[in-house]
Formats: structure tokens, C-alpha cells, sequence
């Protein structure tokens, strides 16, 4: 306990300091090497707290109104100290290199400031156990997020998604409070242990924290800011942002399901039809996207659905009472967190590094940097195989154990359990689809192939940038393979969130663990299996005749690289199939005559919910507000006829 | 019996090219030609592994891996299938995912490693592959649901040695609407006429063969081995299903899953000769249509 | 008795109704130089039995201040910033009686709901206060010139002195005198900002002072 | 001790009108502006003894007030000291319209300083409803010269809408005041005195639909001066047009004065057993302001009318907090404190902004944080705190006002006030963020290198105090406006 609170001070510390201290290099020092003694003090005692599951909290009186410094640290919380720490520490050694680009032309102290702020918070988001507290430290992270996103403000774009980001958490941030202050009624505290359902129905409680926690986490309708600000920001902070900060939103929304009591049944289904939402909606406008960074922020939206697709067939489970369908949602989802944090930080990190050393996001304008960039690319594809739940990999564990809990509500007798169960594996299996489309193509186009334009230059980064997205790259592997451990150890966990007797989590997961076990077996056997294939590869062709040539150009004389096919060709099927949802716009200028002019072809596709929902509601609001300008038109007469109106009309309403 | 398992594992790595010359030998006897050779998948598989390779410069080791993934992955799944009755030599529940996922293994890495040539044509065939692979996953999973929820288990093995002639007798319209789903899988995934023509040599019309047109040598070798243990592997799905012979001796149910097979290889080498490709934007529609029978039968199920 | 009371209050209306008709600046000040006479009456009349020397000190100063200093002051403001001596009104003198005479109407149904708890030495304290602060207002509004804006505030100030002075007796001298002195420094003030809004502006039209505004900016 | 207060300021403006030296009178007005400070101070210490049998006290309400105040005022005057050094005297262009304008002489600058600061320190200790009237009305006339610091045509024009309207409203009171008087007169006995403490003791005795009169006169005579809508048209103009740290004590003190008067009557309608009808009108007026500041803090041009309208949301928001009433009351008292403060704190740093840019216009000006660093930072702190994001002290008061009325059951009330707070956010994010970042809009010629100490230090220390306040409330605060609430019922 203690020692996390040591962490965030440090953490906050180191941050200041790096304010305070001139010489870039040294700020540069202090701001990284505060943000990583931090955060491994924390992740030690994170560690600690999952492993022997030892409730700790610490209650100070606070000098606010309703408001008590009151944190502890429980499984769940331990285990969103794990992530938070880790990620945040690969980050920001990460960081410490990439900010080097800027050092000539930028005052690093701000960047580091709010890195370190942001861990922080982030670390008090989830050990909070106050409402005003966790509001504070809610507010804090948002804000502290936000100038982190606003890093390059020189340009208008970045401006724009920094200004929809503060926007988007802000109006979050208003349900919050109705929900925290309606929540606190109950029994008149804002400590979480008080809150509950008293003075407002469950269900409106309930609802207020979807909104509010689904803003940040970023469920469909309330997604918008997340693929405009995750590219803004520079790639290792995007990392953390997807791999935890969204997560935070998810942690609270798991909260409140302890706090709110038996669910009803629409709860789950509610759950269950937002990550559909999230999932497929999020992986199609991925696979639309040109930018890479975009792209894996869609991506993001994604997997967030995914969760909440076993968060919800869990809480399905729950409801009915079939205890094996909510644990295995719950592990599942919980999973599925843990896994994301992991392989989505290692893309954005490689993402970044790509984008740094080509300089430019645009899928379409790179090609073949696998040659110029092996150790990025090859963790690329690893992290890819790992996001598109393929099997030997960690993606693949959570995604089993969701389909592991739709299977079983798909058996159990009766419908209730079984439809939403449906929707979950149906969906699942299309998103997985879709997502393999995605990263098949993301990976394809960037790294594979003959270089377009842009990479020549390209080059590896510094060892201080590769190095945390190697260990990424492991950890990826290890999670695969040690699947049975985790779940053992996040047992206490599921039990925290789903307000079961640990025994009876632990009974209801062993035959999950089982099948864990067959499946890393398995894994392992693909492994053995690819070795000896490679073996056997190499002993047929050594000493035979292996030479190097052209691709086979089909006929063709002299196939430029620019005659490849390209990301958005790469997708047009898929994007023609869902072209209702998608809605893309394209330019396309043919060829025409005999000797015609450059043709071209242009698509884009902006995100629906900003453009059919978020734009026309913000219009109309202004418009309506700018009508009524004219009540300060600047004549004095007037003004003072208003008050004598208003005094009039006052005079008859209450004594007339 | 105690060779029961030896012949379990082997008896796939073993027949699976067999089930290509029988689709060949079919659609040859249709024609009116006489045909190749009964084993003339296994001279190509040991001629191709004889060979060197030619190698494109535009690409890297995950070209070299593509292959190599794809028939460890499809090796690994034959283990899952149950065959015959019989519990497959490795049964867990949930193993229907894995398998599922492994085969997604193997065209993933096919996917990326015709992308890696970088010609045209073979993203082309990239991206086709990925659109109805996506679609046809959704009618796999749902249909295996389905016959998961009739048998209430969750384990292949379990699923399919509850399959009987009992339960056809109880569910046939369920069951006859999940064959129906897993028999346009089937073709889908194997890239058969009416989804891909395999014969075809217009790159333009190509869907998986062209992705792995640069391939040579021991490569190519791996992936038509490969492509025959697919053929298998969905084949034994779907005639496990379909030929519910479940007398409890083994070699009986062998004998009658085998038969299976083989009609199973004629069937596709009837539909490959008497039916044309579909056009590229209604395949599509078929595929979405198995999604709806499975759906379809899980609805009869669940009422 | 309650005609020593009424006659004034009742020429103190009709001061107002006169003040709407009329379209000449220099007669305005004259008439509401007259009705602060007329407040000094009052002041007198409220008091006549007991002969005090608060009474008649409040109304000595009421004369001078309102009888003779504001206009004198108005006047020479008058005749500085030399300015049309028109009125300049944005509601027409016709309508602006007929208005006039709502407003009495309106006064007078007002001071009907609010029954006085103790009984004041006329009933028609109350709504001629209520319509001569009504009428000040009203100018306000209606007409252009800040310099009218001017004596059309001293003619609220009037009507709410005429309330006080009918009906409040607890209220202290000083307080009293505060406020006339507070009303005095308001219309020097006032005055100076017109003198100066005339230097910079050259008119004293407060129509067109409008730099500042939300509209169309 | 009363005394005291109210002669330091006095004396010293007299003595000022006097001083020729220009150095010798500011260091006379901060000395004297900090003695103020001092004697305020001390009186947290020693209660004061009450004057004029009980015209002058200073309770509980009048104390939070009166320090809000002198804790305005100090950091107005250190600025001020360095504002009056940069202002070039003698006649120069003026940057909007062009045409040649020149300052008010310094020395009634100051003096005006001094007497308003007099004036307002009156209105927080007179209990005496006219005395009250008095100051308040005296606080338009000390203000009015200091808005027409700089002679030109807007200020000239802000100065007579500032007059007219509050002299309107001002009247408007007083004739609220004799109403008072009518109803505090019974029958044959003599008359309850005008003064708060008798009211409230004999409050049974008032006549109730006079009472009522008298109080919507009131609280339409001094909302006018306190700005809310739609009485509040003065305000953006007199903000906008006045040397910004008058604008900040306009908004940090004399609002707040307004709304003590306003309090005062509510403290006699509650003694009488009318709270409610008090509130039912602060609630209307107050959504009705905070919907009205939306209005014009949405796509607002003009940095300066943006705080000012501002300004009026946030009274609008003390006042639905005191109409709310309960918890609320406590929360909107807490918030007078923030809100002054961050307000004030806002407007000396426009002044900065406004000093290096040379324009009001949010438009032109670009990139603040690069060209004024400690500016910029303090201009989006303040932004930041003003639309009560924590960590900063508004985010307290306005969460307990939410929390007071939901925990009345006030649902639309809270609904209203929680969207009209975010509508205000958005606009006033979309205007501050795009003048703090982004690359430097063309700075003038003159741009200081390094900003001037005198004009960053004040409101860095407000802005720290407001940060303390987001994060920890001193007992003794607390403690005090517990008290002023519970005056309140």
C-alpha cells in the first residue's frame, strides 16, 4: 500500500523535477528515469498484492466536503496496478529516446510532467476508493492525458483532436458526477464501501456509469475522440493511453457492477449489444483507415468490445445464476485486458517507431520496411498474430476463454442464457475475421512487399526504443504459454468482480484450466512442429539450387511498386459489403480520352457517429445560441426596458 | 486395438491426397477422360520436395515462413478431428476453437506471405481470401454451435460421438440445415467451384491459387500437402455429421466415415464438373446464407 | 386634511402625464423642477400637524436639490454640450399618453393588492408613487437623448421619494439625507459623462451608442 | 476597528488625490491596501465590537465577504503598481478604432481605487438597510472613473451603460427598501428598525405581502448590479472595457457585494418564513443567468466579455445555490470564494495577454504559451479551473452544490445546471485552448522577453491558492462559511 503510494509520489516528483530543470538532456533524465524507478516500485508491490491476494486499504479524514482519502488495493485493483505500472514503464524508456527528436525545438519538462502525472493518476484511478477521490484522480488523468495529446499543438489537426478528446472526457466526466452523487445517497458517503443503490434505482445508476465509463473506454456511440486523439499523440503515449487508460474506463464499470448488486438480465444483454457494436463497428472502420495510428486506435474500440462482450455474457451468467458462463466471461474478459494492454502498446511502439523514422502515418505510402527494419517488423507480426487471437499467442487465450463461455451458455438448457450466448460466439467469430482482414493488411502493406515512397531513409531505431518492444514481443509469447498460471492467479480477481465465493470461481474454472492446459500443449506441439518443418526445409534444400529473381509479374514487363496492391484495394470487398455502415467517400477521377490526364482515386472514411450524430447536434446547438445574440444588441433603452419587464413580470407573477 | 491409434493419427497424414485424386479422378471421368494416376498428389508432394526454389528479392523470411506455418498449423488440427466415432487423440472442450483458430493460423500466414511478393495479383487473391474467409468463419462457428447445443458437450470428440442415427431421428431438419451450412464451408475454405476454381490458369479469376504462385520447390510441396489435410480435416467435420454410423465397433464406423470420404471427394468432383464459378460478388451471398441455415438450425434448437 | 396631501400628489401625476407630452428639453427640466417643488409640499403636508424642524429641513433640501440645483446643472449641461432641444422620442407623444395612462391604470390596480398595514395619510400615496416611478422608467426607454435619460431618472427617483415620504415615518434623518445626497452625486455624474459623451461623440443620442455589442460581432 | 476599515481606505484616497510623486502614491496604495488587508486579518482574530447601535457589524455573511475582498484587492494593487508603470502616458492610438485617446490622470485613478475598495468594505459591515443601499450605490459611483480609465469612446460608452443601468436598478432598491419599511411599520407601535438583526428577531411581526414586494425589488435593484440575467447587460461591456484589474475586481469583489445585499434580504425573508419564495425566484434567476452566459460564451469573440459573461454564469450559479438551498447554501457561499479568486486571477492575466497582443480579439491571438509562458500556463490553469475541472477549488463548491440539490430532489434543476455548465465549458474551451496553443499569431514589436514580475506574481499566487482550495479546505474556512450559510437557514 505504502509503497504504491511511494510510486505516485515518486511518479509526481520526478515529474516536477523535470519541470523544474533547464538542461534537456538532464529533464529528459530525470522526467524517464523518475517515470521508471516509479513505476517498478509500484509494479513490486502490485505483484505482491495479486500473488498472496491480501486486501490492503488506507482511510485519512480529508478536508473537502463528502470527500476521504480512502485507497486499498484488492485483486482487481492489483491487477490494473500491473498494467498501468508496466506499460507505463516500457513507455517511458521508449519515450526517452523518441522525445529525443524534439529536444532542439520543444521544452521537454511539460511532456514529462504530464507522462509522469498521468501514470500517476492513473495508479490513484484504480486504488481510490472515494468518490471525490476517484473523481479528483478521474480528472487528473483526463487532463493530464489531454496535454499529452496536444504534444505537437503546432498543428491544426492535433488541435482539433485535443480539443474533441477534452470535450468528449469533460461530458463523461458530467455522468460521472450524477452518478457518484446519486450513488453517495444511499447511505450519505461517497466511500465506495457506502455507495449503492438507495435513493435512485440500480438501473439508472447503472446506465449513468455506462456513459460515463464508456466514454473512456471507449464503447461505439461514445468512441469518437479516441481515433482522433490516439494518432495526435505522440505513438509511446498513444501506447499507454490504448493499452491502460482505456482500460481505467473498464475497471470502473467493473466496480459498479460490485457495488450495484444481483444484475438484472438486461444489464448483460445491454453489455453484450454494445460490444458487438464496439466490436464489429470498431474493426470495420480499422479496416477502412489509410492512417496507421488510426487504425490501430479502431482497433482499440475493438477489443474494448471484445471485453465487454465477456464482461457481458459474464454478467448474463450471473443473472441466470450459471455460475461457470460468469466466470468464464469475466476471466475472459479480464484476460483479454491484460492481453490488449500488451500486444497494443507493442504495435503502437513499433507503429511509432515506423512513423518516426519514414514520417508519415499513411499505410499506402510505405511498403517493404520489413527489409530496412527487421527487429520493428518482425515484433509487428508478432503483435499482429496476438491481435488477431491467433493460437500460439496470449490474443488467443482471452478470445478461447470468452467463445469457452458463450460455448456454455450455448448448452445450457433454456434460451435466456443461450441467445445472448449466440450473439457473443457469432459475433466473435466475425470480428475475429475481420480483424485477421485488418492486421493482414496493415502488416502486409507496411512492412511486406517493395517500398513505395517515403522509406528510403528508414532505418532501425536505438536499442533504448527496441528494447521494450521486445520484451512486448515476449511477454506476448509467455502469456500464451503460461495461460493455466494467469488464470489461476486472476481466480481472487474474478471473484472480487463477480462477488462469488472463491471457491466456487476456482471450482467453476477448473475445467477451463484443463482445456488451457490441452490448449498450451497444443501450442507447443505447433511449435515443435514449425521447428522440425523448418528443419526438414532446410536439410531438402541445402546444397540444392536456390536462386533469387523477380516476382512472377504475370506477364506484365516491369511492375513498378506502385502497381502493388494497396491497402484501400486490399479492403474494398470487405468495405464494399458493409458500405452501408462504412459510408466511404470517394474522388475518383478516370481516365478519359486518348491521351488522358492522371487519373486517381481517393477514399476516405470519417467516423459515422461524428459525422451523422456528434456534427449535426454541435451545429444545431451553436446556431441555435448564435440566434439568440441579438439580446445584447447594445441599446441602453432596451437594456433598461428589460429590467423594468423583468421587474413586471415578476411583480404579477408572484403577488397578481 | 492397440494399433487403433497409431492408424488414427497416421490414417489422415496418410489418405488425405487421396481425397484430391478422387475429386480429380471424378471430374476426369465425368469429362470423359480417364485421368491422372490414382497417386499422383503424392509423386507432385515427393517431385516438389526433390526440388531447389527461386526465390523473389522483394521478399523476406515471412515469405519462407508462410508455407512452413501453414502445414504445422493443419498438422496440429488433424489431431483434433474425430474420425469415425472414434475421440479424436487430442479432446478437450473447447478444442472446436483451437481447431477453428489453427486453420485461421494457416491462412493467415498464406495471406501474408503472398503479400510479401508484392505483385498485384497476389494481394488481389490476398484480400479475396480474407472476405470469404471471414464470412465462412461465422457459418463454421454457428454450425458447430449448433450440433454442440444438440449434443450438449463441448468437446469435438463428445460432439461428434453424440452424433447418432437417434439424433438425426429427433433433430433431421436442425441437423440436415447444419450439414447443408458445413458442406458451403467445406468448399469455401477448400477453394472449390462454386467459390474458386482451382484448375483455372487466368490469375485475374484466381483466389488461392495465386497466392501462392511464387512458391516453389519444397514450399509448394507443403502447401498442396497442406491443402489435402484441410480437404480432410473440414471433410471429416462434415461427414461425422453426416454419416452418423456409430455401432460402437471402430472398424465398422472407420469403414463408413472412409466411404464417407470418399463420397464426400466424388460429390465435390460432380459439383466442380457440373457447376461453374460464381462471380466474385455472389459468393458472398452464398456464404451468408450458411451463416443462415447454422442460425436457422440453432433457432429450431433452441424453441 | 387629506387634500393638503392629495392636490400636490395629484399635480405630481399629472407633472408626469405632462412630461410624456412634452417635446421640448428646456420645458422638461421646468417640469420636473416643478414636481420636485411639489415634493417639497409634500414633504411639508405629510407633517402638518406636528410642526417639526426635520420635516422642514428634508423639504428645504428636497426644494434646493430637485427644485434648483439639478436644473439648473441640466441646463448648463444643456447649453455646453449644445445640443437639438428636441426630445427626440422613439415612441410618439400620442402613444406615449396613452401608455401614460395604462401605466396609471396599472399603478393604481397594483396598490389595490397590497393593502397597507397601517393607514397612510392619503390611498393615493401608493399609486402615484408607483406610476411617477413607472412613468420615469418609461422615459427612459422612449426617449433618445441621455441628457432626458437624465431628468427621466430623477422622475423615478421623485416617484420613489413621494413613497418613502407618504409612508415611511421610521426612517432616520441621515438615511434620508444620504440618499438625496446619493441621488445628487448620481445625476453630477451623470452629467459629467454626458458632457464628456457629447465632447467625444458629438451628439448625446444614447441610440447610437452602440460600439459595444454581441450582435453581428 | 470597523472604523479602521473603513478610514484606512478613505484617508488614503484623499491623501493620494493629493500626492504628486507618482512612485510615492502607489507605494501609498498598496501600504494602504495591505494595512486594510491586515485590519481585515485581525478581525478573524477579535470579532470587532458592533457601531451605531448595530448600523455597522460585521457578522459571519459580512466577514467571508469583506476578506474575499481585501484578498482581492492586495494582489490588485501589487499589480496595479507595475500596470500603472507600463501604461505609457500622454496621448497614444488606441488599437481598435484608431483614433487618439489619452489615461485618466493617475492620481484619481488611484484615489477612485482606494474609495471603491472603501465603498465596498462599507456594503460588507452595514446592516442598516439603507446604510447598505448607500454603499452600494456608492460603489457605481467609485467604479464609474475607474472604468473610464482609458478615454476613448467604448470605455466612455461602457461607463454611461454602466451608470444609467445600475442608477435604474439602484433605485429599483431603494424603493425595495421602503417597501421594507412598509412592511416592518405595525400598527401603532413604533416601527421595526431597518436593520438586519431587529428584522430578523421580529421578523413575525412583518407584513407579508410587502415583505414579498420589497424583496423582488431588492433582488431586481441589486441583481442588476450583480449581474444577473437578463439585468446583467452592463457587465460585459464594463469588464471588457475597463484596465483588466479593474475588470477583476469588479468581478471578484463588487459582484459578490451585489449578491451580499441580495443575501441580506434573503436573510430576513427567511427569519420570516418566506425561504422559499425567495428561492423559488434565485433558482429561476440564476439557471435563467447561467443560460444566458452560454449564450454569449459560445463562439465569443472577445476574450475579455467571454470572462465577463463568465462572470454572470457564476453568479447564476450562487444563485441556484443559494436557491437550492440545504447542502447547496454551504457550496455556493465556498463558491463566491473560488469563483472570486479564479475570476480575478483570469483577468489579470488577460491583462498580460491583452498588453503583449494588443487585441481583445481570441481570434488574432495565437500561441500564448510560447510567447508568454507563465501567462499562457496560468491562462489555461485558470480556464481549467473556472469550469470547475478538479483539482481546483471551484470543482468543490459546484460538485456540493450538485450534490445539495439532487439531494433536495431538485432533478431538473441539477439536470439544467450540469448541462448549462458543460455548454459554457465547451465554448470557453474552444477559445482559450485556440489562443493557447498552436504556433504565435504575429506578436508585436514590443514583446518583453521576460514577462514582468509584478505582472505574473499575483495571480500565480491566486492560482496556487486556488489550487489548495481544490484539494484541501482549512478548517478555518470552513468553519467560516459554514457560519455565513447557517445565517441563511
Amino acid at each position: 500500500m505504502t509503497l504504491v503510494l511511494v510510486a505516485t509520489a515518486l511518479l509526481v516528483a520526478s515529474g516536477l523535477g523535470a519541470v523544474v530543470i533547464q538542461s534537456p538532456r538532464w529533464c529528459n533524465a530525470v522526467g524517464a528515469g523518475g517515470a521508471v524507478g516509479g513505476c517498478l516500485l509500484g509494479l513490486f508491490s502490485a505483484a505482491h498484492a495479486l500473488i498472496d491476494s491480501a486486501n490492503e486499504s488506507l482511510r485519512v479524514a480529508w478536508d473537502v466536503p463528502g470527500g476521504a482519502f480512502y485507497v486499498e488495493i484488492d485483486a482487481l485493483s492489483a491487477l490494473f496496478l500491473l498494467l498501468i505500472f508496466g506499460l507505463s514503464a516500457l513507455a517511458a524508456i521508449y519515450g526517452s529516446e523518441y522525445v529525443r527528436h524534439y529536444e532542439h525545438k520543444k521544452w521537454l519538462g511539460p511532456p514529462w510532467f504530464f507522462f509522469n502525472l498521468l501514470a500517476a493518476s492513473m495508479a490513484m484511478v484504480v486504488i481510490a476508493r472515494n468518490g471525490l477521490l476517484f473523481l479528483m484522480a478521474w480528472e487528473v488523468m483526463a487532463l493530464a492525458s489531454f496535454f499529452l495529446v496536444m504534444f505537437d499543438d503546432e498543428s491544426e489537426a492535433v488541435r482539433a483532436a485535443g480539443w474533441t478528446y477534452l470535450v468528449a472526457t469533460h461530458l463523461g466526466t458530467v455522468f460521472l458526477l450524477v452518478f457518484f452523487v446519486l450513488a453517495g445517497q444511499a447511505r450519505g458517503s461517497l466511500d465506495f464501501d457506502r455507495l449503492g443503490a438507495g435513493s435512485a434505482p440500480a438501473s439508472v445508476l447503472f446506465l449513468l456509469a455506462v456513459v460515463g465509463f464508456g466514454t473512456k473506454a471507449g464503447f461505439m456511440p461514445f468512441h469518437v475522440w479516441l481515433p482522433e486523439a490516439h494518432p495526435a499523440a505522440p505513438s509511446y503515449v498513444s501506447a499507454l493511453l490504448s493499452g491502460v487508460m482505456l482500460k481505467t474506463g473498464v475497471y470502473g464499470l467493473l466496480r459498479t457492477l460490485t457495488l450495484l448488486g444481483p444484475p438484472p438480465a438486461w444489464w448483460g444483454w445491454l453489455l453484450c449489444g454494445i460490444g458487438l457494436t464496439s466490436g464489429i463497428g470498431g474493426v470495420l472502420f480499422a479496416l477502412a483507415q489509410h492512417d496507421v495510428k488510426r487504425l490501430l486506435a479502431y482497433s482499440s474500440v475493438e477489443n474494448i468490445g471484445i471485453v465487454t462482450l465477456g464482461i457481458g455474457i459474464g454478467v448474463v451468467g450471473l443473472n441466470a445464476d450459471v455460475p461457470a458462463v460468469a466466470v468464464l466471461g469475466f476471466v475472459g474478459g479480464l484476460i483479454h485486458i491484460v492481453n490488449h494492454a500488451v500486444f497494443k502498446g507493442l504495435l503502437f511502439l513499433a507503429a511509432g517507431a515506423v512513423v518516426q523514422a519514414t514520417g508519415t502515418r499513411e499505410i499506402d505510402r510505405l511498403g517493404g520496411v520489413m527489409k530496412l527494419m527487421p527487429w520493428t517488423g518482425s515484433v509487428f507480426l508478432v503483435g499482429v498474430v496476438a491481435i488477431c487471437g491467433l493460437p500460439p499467442l496470449n490474443g488467443f487465450i482471452g478470445e478461447l476463454l470468452i467463445y469457452l463461455g458463450a460455448l456454455r451458455g450455448v448448452v445450457t438448457p433454456g434460451s435466456v442464457v443461450a441467445v445472448p450466448a449466440l450473439v457473443v460466439l457469432g459475433g466473435l467469430a466475425l470480428i475475429g475475421g475481420l480483424a485477421t482482414a485488418a492486421f493482414a493488411k496493415v502488416f502486409g502493406v507496411v512492412f511486406l512487399g517493395a517500398a513505395r515512397s517515403e522509406v528510403a531513409h528508414a532505418h532501425e531505431p536505438g536499442l533504448t526504443m527496441r528494447a521494450p518492444m521486445i520484451a512486448l514481443a515476449v511477454g506476448c509469447l509467455l502469456i500464451g504459454c503460461l495461460a493455466p498460471t494467469l488464470v489461476r492467479v486472476l481466480v481472487p480477481v474474478v471473484a472480487g468482480a463477480t462477488g462469488l465465493p472463491i471457491g466456487r470461481v476456482a471450482a467453476n474454472l477448473s475445467p477451463a484450466l484443463s482445456s488451457l492446459r490441452a490448449v498450451v500443449s497444443c501450442a507447443l506441439g505447433l511449435l515443435v512442429t514449425v521447428a522440425l518443418l523448418v528443419g526438414l526445409r532446410q536439410r531438402l534444400l541445402a546444397g540444392r539450387h536456390v536462386e533469387r529473381g523477380p516476382t512472377w509479374d504475370c506477364g506484365y514487363a516491369q511492375p513498378s511498386a506502385r502497381m502493388q496492391y494497396t491497402a484501400s484495394s486490399f479492403a474494398q470487398p470487405l468495405t464494399e459489403l458493409f458500405a452501408a455502415l462504412l459510408q466511404t467517400r470517394r474522388q475518383i477521377v478516370t481516365p478519359a480520352g486518348l491521351f488522358p490526364r492522371a487519373a486517381s482515386l481517393q477514399t476516405s472514411t470519417p467516423d459515422i457517429c461524428t459525422t451523422r450524430v456528434y456534427q449535426p447536434v454541435f451545429g444545431a446547438v451553436g446556431r441555435g445560441l448564435f440566434a439568440l445574440r441579438w439580446l445584447q444588441h447594445g441599446r441602453v433603452n432596451l437594456y433598461v426596458l428589460y429590467i423594468a419587464l423583468a421587474l413586471l413580470v415578476l411583480l404579477m407573477w408572484k403577488l397578481g | 486395438m492397440t494399433l487403433a491409434p497409431i492408424v488414427q493419427v497416421g490414417l489422415p497424414l496418410l489418405l488425405a491426397p487421396m481425397l484430391l485424386s478422387v475429386i480429380n479422378r471424378t471430374k476426369a471421368v465425368v469429362a470423359g477422360r480417364n485421368g491422372q494416376p490414382w497417386l499422383q498428389p503424392y509423386l507432385d508432394v515427393l517431385k516438389l520436395l526433390r526440388k531447389g526454389a527461386v526465390y523473389s528479392g522483394t521478399t523476406t523470411w515471412v515469405f519462407r515462413a508462410g508455407p512452413t506455418v501453414g502445414v504445422a498449423a493443419l498438422l496440429v488440427s488433424t489431431a483434433l478431428v474425430p474420425f469415425g466415432g472414434r475421440p479424436a487423440s487430442v479432446a478437450f472442450s473447447g478444442d472446436v476453437i483451437v481447431l477453428a483458430y489453427l486453420l485461421g493460423l494457416a491462412r493467415f500466414f498464406t495471406v501474408i506471405a503472398a503479400l510479401d511478393t508484392g505483385s498485384s495479383f497476389a494481394g488481389m487473391g490476398a484480400s479475396r481470401e480474407v472476405t470469404f474467409s471471414t464470412l465462412a468463419e461465422p457459418a463454421l462457428f454457428l454450425a458447430l454451435a449448433a450440433i454442440a447445443r444438440q449434443t450438449s458437450s463441448l468437446s469435438l470428440s463428445a460432439m461428434y460421438g453424440g452424433v447418432g442415427v437417434g439424433t438425426w431421428a429427433v433433430a433431421a431438419p436442425a441437423l440436415a440445415l447444419v450439414t447443408g451450412a458445413l458442406l458451403v464451408v467445406f468448399l469455401a475454405e477448400n477453394a472449390r467451384i462454386p467459390v474458386d476454381d482451382p484448375t483455372t490458369h487466368l490469375e485475374l479469376t484466381m483466389i488461392h491459387e495465386v497466392m501462392v504462385l511464387d512458391h516453389g520447390g519444397p514450399d509448394l510441396a507443403f502447401i498442396v500437402y497442406g491443402s489435402a489435410l484441410k480437404l480432410w480435416v473440414l471433410g471429416a467435420l462434415l461427414v461425422g455429421l453426416a454419416i452418423p454410423a456409430r455401432t460402437g465397433n471402430a472398424w465398422l464406423d472407420g469403414a463408413a466415415a472412409l466411404a464417407g470420404m470418399a463420397g464426400l471427394a466424388m460429390a465435390t468432383g460432380l459439383i466442380e464438373s457440373s457447376m461453374a464459378r460464381w462471380r466474385l460478388v455472389r459468393v458472398p451471398q452464398l456464404l451468408v446464407s450458411a451463416c443462415v441455415l447454422a442460425a436457422l438450425a440453432l433457432l429450431l434448437m433452441l424453441r | 386634511m387629506s387634500t393638503w396631501v392629495d392636490t400636490p400628489l395629484v399635480l405630481v401625476a399629472l407633472t408626469g402625464l405632462l412630461l410624456v407630452a412634452s417635446s421640448r428639453l428646456t420645458r422638461c427640466i421646468r417640469i420636473v423642477a416643478f414636481q420636485g417643488a411639489l415634493l417639497g409640499v409634500i414633504t411639508v403636508a405629510v407633517h402638518q400637524h406636528e410642526f417639526l424642524a426635520r420635516p422642514l429641513m428634508l423639504a428645504a433640501a428636497i426644494v434646493a436639490l430637485k427644485g434648483a440645483v439639478f436644473p439648473w446643472l441640466l441646463s448648463r449641461v444643456l447649453r455646453e454640450a449644445d445640443v437639438r432641444r428636441e426630445v427626440e422620442p422613439i415612441v410618439g407623444y400620442i402613444s406615449s399618453l396613452l401608455l401614460g395612462t395604462l401605466m396609471l391604470a396599472i399603478s393604481f390596480r397594483l396598490s389595490a393588492q397590497l393593502p397597507l398595514p397601517t393607514p397612510a395619510v392619503s390611498s393615493l400615496v401608493v399609486p402615484v408613487a408607483l406610476f411617477t416611478t413607472f412613468i420615469g422608467l418609461f422615459l427612459i426607454v422612449s426617449r433618445r437623448t441621455a441628457l432626458m435619460q437624465v431628468l427621466a431618472y430623477v422622475v423615478l427617483e421623485n416617484g420613489i421619494y413621494v413613497f418613502g415620504v407618504g409612508l415611511v415615518q421610521g426612517t432616520p434623518i441621515l438615511v434620508e439625507l444620504g440618499v438625496l445626497l446619493d441621488v445628487f452625486v448620481a445625476v453630477f455624474v451623470m452629467g459629467i459623462a454626458i458632457f464628456r459623451i457629447n465632447r467625444e461623440f458629438d451628439h448625446i443620442d444614447t441610440e447610437q451608442l452602440t460600439l459595444l455589442t454581441d450582435w453581428m460581432s | 476597528m470597523l472604523l479602521a476599515l473603513l478610514l484606512i481606505p478613505t484617508l488614503a484616497a484623499i491623501v493620494a488625490y493629493g500626492v504628486t510623486n507618482d512612485a510615492v502614491r502607489r507605494l501609498m496604495l498598496v501600504t494602504a491596501v495591505a494595512a486594510h488587508a491586515s485590519v481585515v486579518a485581525a478581525t478573524w482574530a477579535t470579532p470587532p465590537a458592533s457601531l451605531f447601535g448595530g448600523w455597522l457589524r460585521l457578522d459571519a455573511l459580512g466577514r467571508l465577504f469583506l476578506s474575499i475582498t481585501a484578498a482581492l484587492s492586495l494582489p490588485a494593487a501589487v499589480y496595479s503598481v507595475g500596470y500603472l508603470q507600463r501604461e505609457s502616458r500622454g496621448v497614444r492610438r488606441d488599437f481598435e478604432e484608431g483614433l487618439w485617446f489619452a489615461n485618466a490622470p493617475e492620481a484619481t485613478f488611484t484615489s477612485c481605487l482606494l474609495l471603491f475598495l472603501a465603498a465596498m468594505t462599507l456594503v460588507t459591515i452595514s446592516h442598516r438597510f439603507g446604510l447598505l443601499w448607500v454603499a452600494i450605490e456608492s460603489t457605481t459611483l467609485a467604479s464609474a472613473p475607474l472604468i473610464y480609465f482609458h478615454r476613448h469612446h467604448r470605455s466612455l460608452e461602457a461607463t454611461w451603460k454602466y451608470l444609467l443601468i445600475c442608477s435604474v436598478g439602484i433605485a429599483l432598491a431603494l424603493l425595495g427598501n421602503f417597501f421594507l419599511a412598509v412592511a416592518a411599520s405595525n400598527h401603532g407601535g413604533a416601527p421595526i428598525p431597518l436593520v438586519v438583526r431587529d428584522l430578523t428577531e421580529r421578523a413575525a411581526e412583518l407584513h407579508l405581502p410587502w415583505l414579498r414586494a420589497a424583496f423582488i425589488l431588492l433582488l431586481v435593484g441589486y441583481g442588476t448590479k450583480m449581474g444577473l440575467a437578463p439585468l446583467h447587460t452592463w457587465l460585459p461591456d464594463a469588464h471588457s472595457e475597463a484596465p483588466s484589474l479593474v475588470s477583476a475586481l469588479l468581478s471578484g469583489a463588487l459582484l459578490n457585494c451585489a449578491f451580499l445585499g441580495v443575501l441580506r434580504a434573503q436573510q430576513v425573508l427567511v427569519a420570516a418564513g418566506q425561504g422559499a419564495f425567495g428561492q423559488d425566484l434565485l433558482v429561476s434567476f440564476g439557471i435563467l443567468s447561467m443560460a444566458v452566459a452560454a449564450v454569449f460564451v459560445v463562439g465569443q469573440a472577445d476574450y475579455k466579455r467571454m470572462l465577463a459573461y463568465s462572470s454572470v454564469e457564476h453568479m447564476g450559479v450562487l444563485a441556484v445555490g443559494v436557491g437550492v438551498g440545504g447542502a447547496a447554501t454551504f457550496g455556493a457561499l465556498l463558491h463566491a470564494v473560488n469563483h472570486s479568486l479564479t475570476k480575478a486571477m483570469l483577468f489579470l492575466v488577460a491583462g498580460n495577454i491583452l498588453a503583449t497582443y494588443r487585441t481583445k480579439s481570441a481570434l488574432e491571438v495565437r500561441g500564448v504559451l510560447r510567447v508568454l509562458p507563465a501567462s499562457g500556463a496560468l491562462w489555461v490553469a485558470g480556464f481549467l479551473a473556472i469550469t470547475g475541472s478538479p483539482p481546483f477549488g471551484p470543482f468543490l463548491s459546484e460538485f456540493t452544490i450538485l450534490k445539495g440539490a439532487l439531494a433536495q430532489g431538485r432533478v431538473v434543476v441539477a439536470g439544467l445546471y450540469l448541462a448549462l455548465l458543460a455548454v459554457v465549458f465547451v465554448g470557453m474551451a474552444t477559445v482559450v485552448l485556440r489562443m493557447a496553443h498552436g504556433a504565435p499569431s504575429a506578436p508585436t514589436e514590443d514583446t518583453p522577453d521576460r514577462e514582468p514580475l509584478l505582472a505574473i506574481v499575483p495571480p500565480a499566487i491566486i492560482a496556487v491558492i486556488v489550487l489548495v482550495l481544490g484539494v484541501y479546505i482549512p478548517g478555518l474556512l470552513r468553519d467560516a462559511v459554514a457560519a455565513a450559510a447557517g445565517a441563511l437557514g
